[in-house]
């Protein structure tokens, strides 16, 4: 075990992976030579795993997807980093067209094992393009996987399996966690399901569904509505994409109470979707309506403090939607 | 003036092998539109006017190592990598064992893993930027294989091809970038589509060589495809070509090109049919008789009806098998 | 009153706004010149408008995008087609980023006006890349609309409220729909609500709601459904995003049996959202799971017909849902 | 060598005009930094370096019917173009009244409505596809406005770039395309991003003149841009300019330079800071004196105190606003 923050946590599962099997490389915008991005996140792979698997690319984000689908068909594991989640907008047709089907569209004949990497999320007064949950654009699109951790532990195992994972994938990071959080996390050499939900608390009155920044608020929030009596069952999402239905469902029955926190704008979000899986499978275990706490409907979350402020979901916010739940 | 065959350097075998190929391009391309029309398949899109040079560019590289990543129209360089009349057809009837897709793809959009040509999409010039990913993977495996890809000259304006050839420029990619340039973009004539003279301008824009070649003189095409592949092999870096070649039919089998050529420029196309240019050629240099072809033509038709057969008799894909291949686990 | 098909529907309504406002422009890959469109819905436009107003792009739908939020800075209403809604990923930084932000990132100093055409949906043998619902990307973007006519009569009327709209509004278009469709269509200068379903059919006993083909597909079901002794009322969603929430909850509660229909894929789609905030706002009076009917989770329709029929919603399958949530 | 001031066809007043610009754009940029270290704005990037190209790109336009579409290190542009000091405070703190987007954007993200210069988001070069539409708009009402659009040669590589620079090719459009050449994308150096000797040959593969400056060079500058905005309005089309000039800070208030520039090129910047390149020459040309520059550098200082005072005491947005002018009914 060794303490490490999220960002830390990250950075050692791709060394570890890169490490472990010369196939991976790893590129993006200001990823190779000294500086290793602008989160610092990649810092010192190119040293040592040499410049040829950790480098810069010019400032073009198609062609970043591209080159990590060209790269999967001929046998490496191209870990993509888009230097915000918000900057993934340009090979949104790469990342949907060709990373996502090139197994499908060929039934196996060639494939795209890839890890997409993208920092997301809000509250570093990034405003409209610096703060975005873009994970809503690329859902629903089969063929590819979206996964997030939220935790250091998690984030080592999630990104080693993604990057061993033979789909590709995008790895979602929320900025705020980077250096947020630490805890002890592994030195061996272990992964974390792709493919499954977390139950990280558990608790019989309500059920509490997230993932990120608001899954942490809710944690906390869950201790102190304890203390008022009430348990809360917390569930984290990680696996966004491709759902685990069965992990989420089977939470959502267990208290009948359901509350789906994201900081994304509330409507077509990744919760809308799980909403959806639990009013068709577990429509009469509930005991109240399907609760969403989301931002507002505003094009992500402007720069200036008491907008910012307005936008996000925080602790507090999220404590008041679990009692006004937990009372009903 | 079209240079002579002989400058080519290719031994008289490979010459008309090269022809039985631009034939069998041309001739599988017929018959796909037979099918079409009597309903058998419900779509095609040719290479007709493209074949010449198309099956130059394909002959300077070496199938056993080299990627090919194509685009809807490349149906001749793909027989000349490797796939068979046959392996095209049950990608036409959208067969289960289609080599392309396994019938999930439309007709025409081809790739074996078997001979290094890699998938591509509807989605036009993505295959740009993917090639530079394969590119890349034999300068990390320090392999000496040299990619090629295609597009049309229409495509050739989306951003992601600058993308590509500038990444391929940086990087000295072993990687061949062609634009098969015929003048529309479906409906769309050149003076609407770009304004530089010669798109082959954009290769220096980008740091590398570029060279227009008019693709219905094989020799033309063959030798700059020999030169610039060489290069790449060597470890000089990418190449744009841009292959002046005519669109003698229209669009795709969903177009209809007497509403916006005029029955004048319809006529003259034929003028410009590489294949009758190429042919003509064939027989005043001495590489074959009319009567040659002929027999060339008849052996090539009877192996076209035995795979169209063959593949007719091929099972369709099954409905339960949808989900298949989503993910890597299923 | 005139029989026009859905196709001709939308040519009128834009030849009547190019008619009655200057500042009309239309434009994207093949819409100029005498082809008028790979569809033919802009056939003639050149001509009557001249090709300063009417013209041809090249192939390059960023642009496409980038050039109608510049022309609605400066005044104009700029009408940019996508040749197939597949295409439109290129596209998608400038629909979001750009077009769907201008408005509020400048707190209304500058706007951008314009209408996106999106010809989409299956059943065309389009295989992947010619056949997809794409409006699910775009989902969820505040600032941008996403609408989508489902009869001749709504087509002529939606696309001109589209045109006159001061938001930019991505209008899709059923391919299928084109020719299937005929209908009496006022001649006269009406608009369609931007942003309201429409109930299409009146009943007790089921909720159906859907748009584009399957709608369709749900009318005719229920003319069936009748005489088997049960009544749908049938809800062409029409305003995609922003949802019209009052129809759509109010239609649900009605007959507290609901049924939401779509061709695409069944995670991620328009009717996740719509089943949230069914679960949020009507789950007292709701008698049965919210079930939804959509294709499978493949990415989009595979070519082969025997393929393509699996993935496609058919008017059976619809009745088959509507009647198993009748008999509930 | 530099051309001499009085080859710019300016008179002495515009010349020093064109100064106080310049060190406007400085001083300023060194307020906002201050105000970033001490916490009262979040965030800085800046034109610090650019500023002399910069100036003598803006002042060959005409303010009054041009417009800009800018990219976040145009502050002084932007100034030029008739935006105030405290317009840019107001920016930069985030207000109400902030000018360029009301607070809702990161600072540095310039526009006004008042003076035609168009938002621009932080999703680079979007504006150069965007700028199209403006200029089509001319050809349309056929206005003779000409309209100009800036990006960094990181982003220059953008896909969308080259579509709008082939479209403006095709259309002819009165529209000027700039990419200021730092060398650096944030730590990414010029090897890294494009391997063509000059950016500015891709104008001529887009169908334009593409013409590289010397942003120190203040005439230079000047006089290549009045030639091809004239052009540009008189008809003939649009252009591209690479400017030469030289980042002399960090990337942003977020980036530390000294990782990845070594001590001695951070040395050496200040030989290639323009303005102090500018400052010598408007002595030695009998422009100005040392005195005087104290002066006018006295006077901005002022004004930059009164605009940061008047700014800071202007009020935030309000928390209920935030779903204000999303649509164009709230
Ligand atoms: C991104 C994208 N946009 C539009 C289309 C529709 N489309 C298919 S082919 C074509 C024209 C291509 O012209 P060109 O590149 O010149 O190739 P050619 O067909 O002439 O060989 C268009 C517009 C597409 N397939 N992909
Ligand atoms: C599409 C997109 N990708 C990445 C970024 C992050 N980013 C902001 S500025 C920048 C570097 C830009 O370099 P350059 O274009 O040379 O401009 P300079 O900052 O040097 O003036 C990067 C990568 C972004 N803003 N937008
Ligand atoms: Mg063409
Ligand atoms: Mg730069």
């Amino acid at each position: 075990m060794a303490m490490m923050t999220y960002l830390e946590a990250i950075h050692k599962g791709i060394e570890e992976e890169m490490a472990r099997d010369e196939n991976v490389v790893i590129f993006g915008e200001d990823v190779g030579g000294v500086k290793g991005g602008v989160f610092g996140v990649t810092k010192g792979l190119a040293e040592m795993f040499g410049d040829d698997r950790c480098f810069n690319t010019p400032l073009t984000e198609g062609l970043i997807g591209g080159l990590a689908v060209g790269l999967g068909t001929v046998g490496y594991r191209a870990i993509g980093e888009f230097q915000f989640a918000d900057y993934l907008l340009p090979a949104v047709n790469q990342l949907i067209s060709e990373a996502s089907r090139m197994r499908y569209r060929t039934q196996g004949d060639w494939t795209a094992p890839i890890t997409f990497r993208a920092p997301y999320g809000g509250g570093v007064r990034g405003g409209l393009y610096h703060s975005q949950s873009t994970e809503k654009v690329l859902f629903g699109q089969p063929g590819l996987r979206i996964v997030t951790p939220s935790s250091p532990r998690d984030a080592k195992g999630l990104i080693k399996a993604a990057i061993r994972c033979d789909d590709p994938v995008v790895f979602y990071e929320h900025k705020r966690l980077y250096r947020l959080l630490k805890e002890d996390v592994p030195e061996d050499d272990y992964v974390v399901p792709i493919d499954k939900a977390n139950v990280v608390r558990e608790g019989d009155d309500i059920t509490v569904i997230g993932y990120g920044m608001v899954l942490n608020h809710a944690l906390k929030a869950a201790e102190t509505l304890s203390k008022e009596g009430y348990e809360a069952e917390v569930v984290d999402v990680r696996s966004i994409y491709p759902l685990d239905k069965e992990t989420l469902v089977k939470a959502a029955k267990k208290t009948g109470k359901v509350l789906l926190v994201t900081e994304d704008n509330l409507e077509g979000s990744v919760m809308s979707e799980i909403s959806a899986i639990i009013a068709e499978e577990a429509l009469f275990d509930l005991d109240s309506p399907i609760r969403r706490l989301a931002g507002p409907d505003s094009p992500s979350m402007p720069y200036a403090l008491p907008l910012e402020r307005e936008f996000l979901i925080s602790e507090e916010k999220v404590l008041d939607a679990m009692r006004e739940l937990a009372e009903f | 003036m079209m240079k002579k065959l002989k400058e080519s350097g290719l031994s008289k075998e490979e010459i008309v092998q090269a022809y039985r190929h631009v034939l069998m391009g041309r001739r599988l391309d017929e018959r796909l539109w037979q099918l079409t029309r009597i309903g058998k398949t419900s779509f095609n899109i040719s290479g007709q006017g493209h074949e010449v040079g198309q099956v130059a560019m394909a002959m300077a590289f070496e199938h056993e190592k080299d990627y090919f990543l194509p685009y809807y129209r490349d149906m001749a360089p793909c027989l000349v990598w490797g796939m068979t009349p046959k392996d095209i057809m049950l990608g036409s009837l959208g067969k289960e064992d289609d080599p392309s897709s396994h019938g999930r793809q439309m007709p025409n959009h081809y790739g074996s893993k078997e001979h290094n040509i890699i998938s591509h999409s509807s989605t036009v010039s993505t295959q740009y930027t993917v090639a530079t990913g394969v590119a890349y993977g034999a300068q990390l495996a320090k392999k000496d294989y040299v990619t090629l890809t295609t597009t049309g000259e229409g495509s050739a304006n989306q951003g992601e091809v600058q993308e590509a050839m500038n990444f391929a420029g940086v990087k000295k990619l072993p990687l061949i970038f062609v634009i098969e340039n015929n003048g529309y973009a479906i409906s769309v004539g050149r003076d609407e589509q770009y304004a530089s003279e010669k798109l082959s301008d954009r290769g220096p824009a980008f740091g590398m060589t570029g060279i227009q070649v008019n693709g219905n003189d094989f020799v033309e095409s063959y030798l700059a495809f020999k030169k610039v592949v060489e290069d790449a092999r060597k470890g000089f870096g990418p190449a744009l070509i841009e292959m002046m070649v005519t669109r003698l039919t229209s669009h795709s089998a969903d177009d209809d090109h007497s509403v916006y050529r005029t029955k004048e420029d319809i006529e003259n196309l034929k003028k410009n049919d590489g294949l009758l240019l190429f042919e003509k050629q064939l027989i005043d240099e001495d590489y074959l008789t009319r009567e040659q072809m002929k027999e060339i033509d008849a052996e090539l038709k009877k192996e076209i009806n035995k795979a169209t057969d063959e593949a007719e008799a091929m099972p369709d894909p099954k409905a339960e098998d949808i989900l298949k291949e989503v993910y890597a686990d299923n």
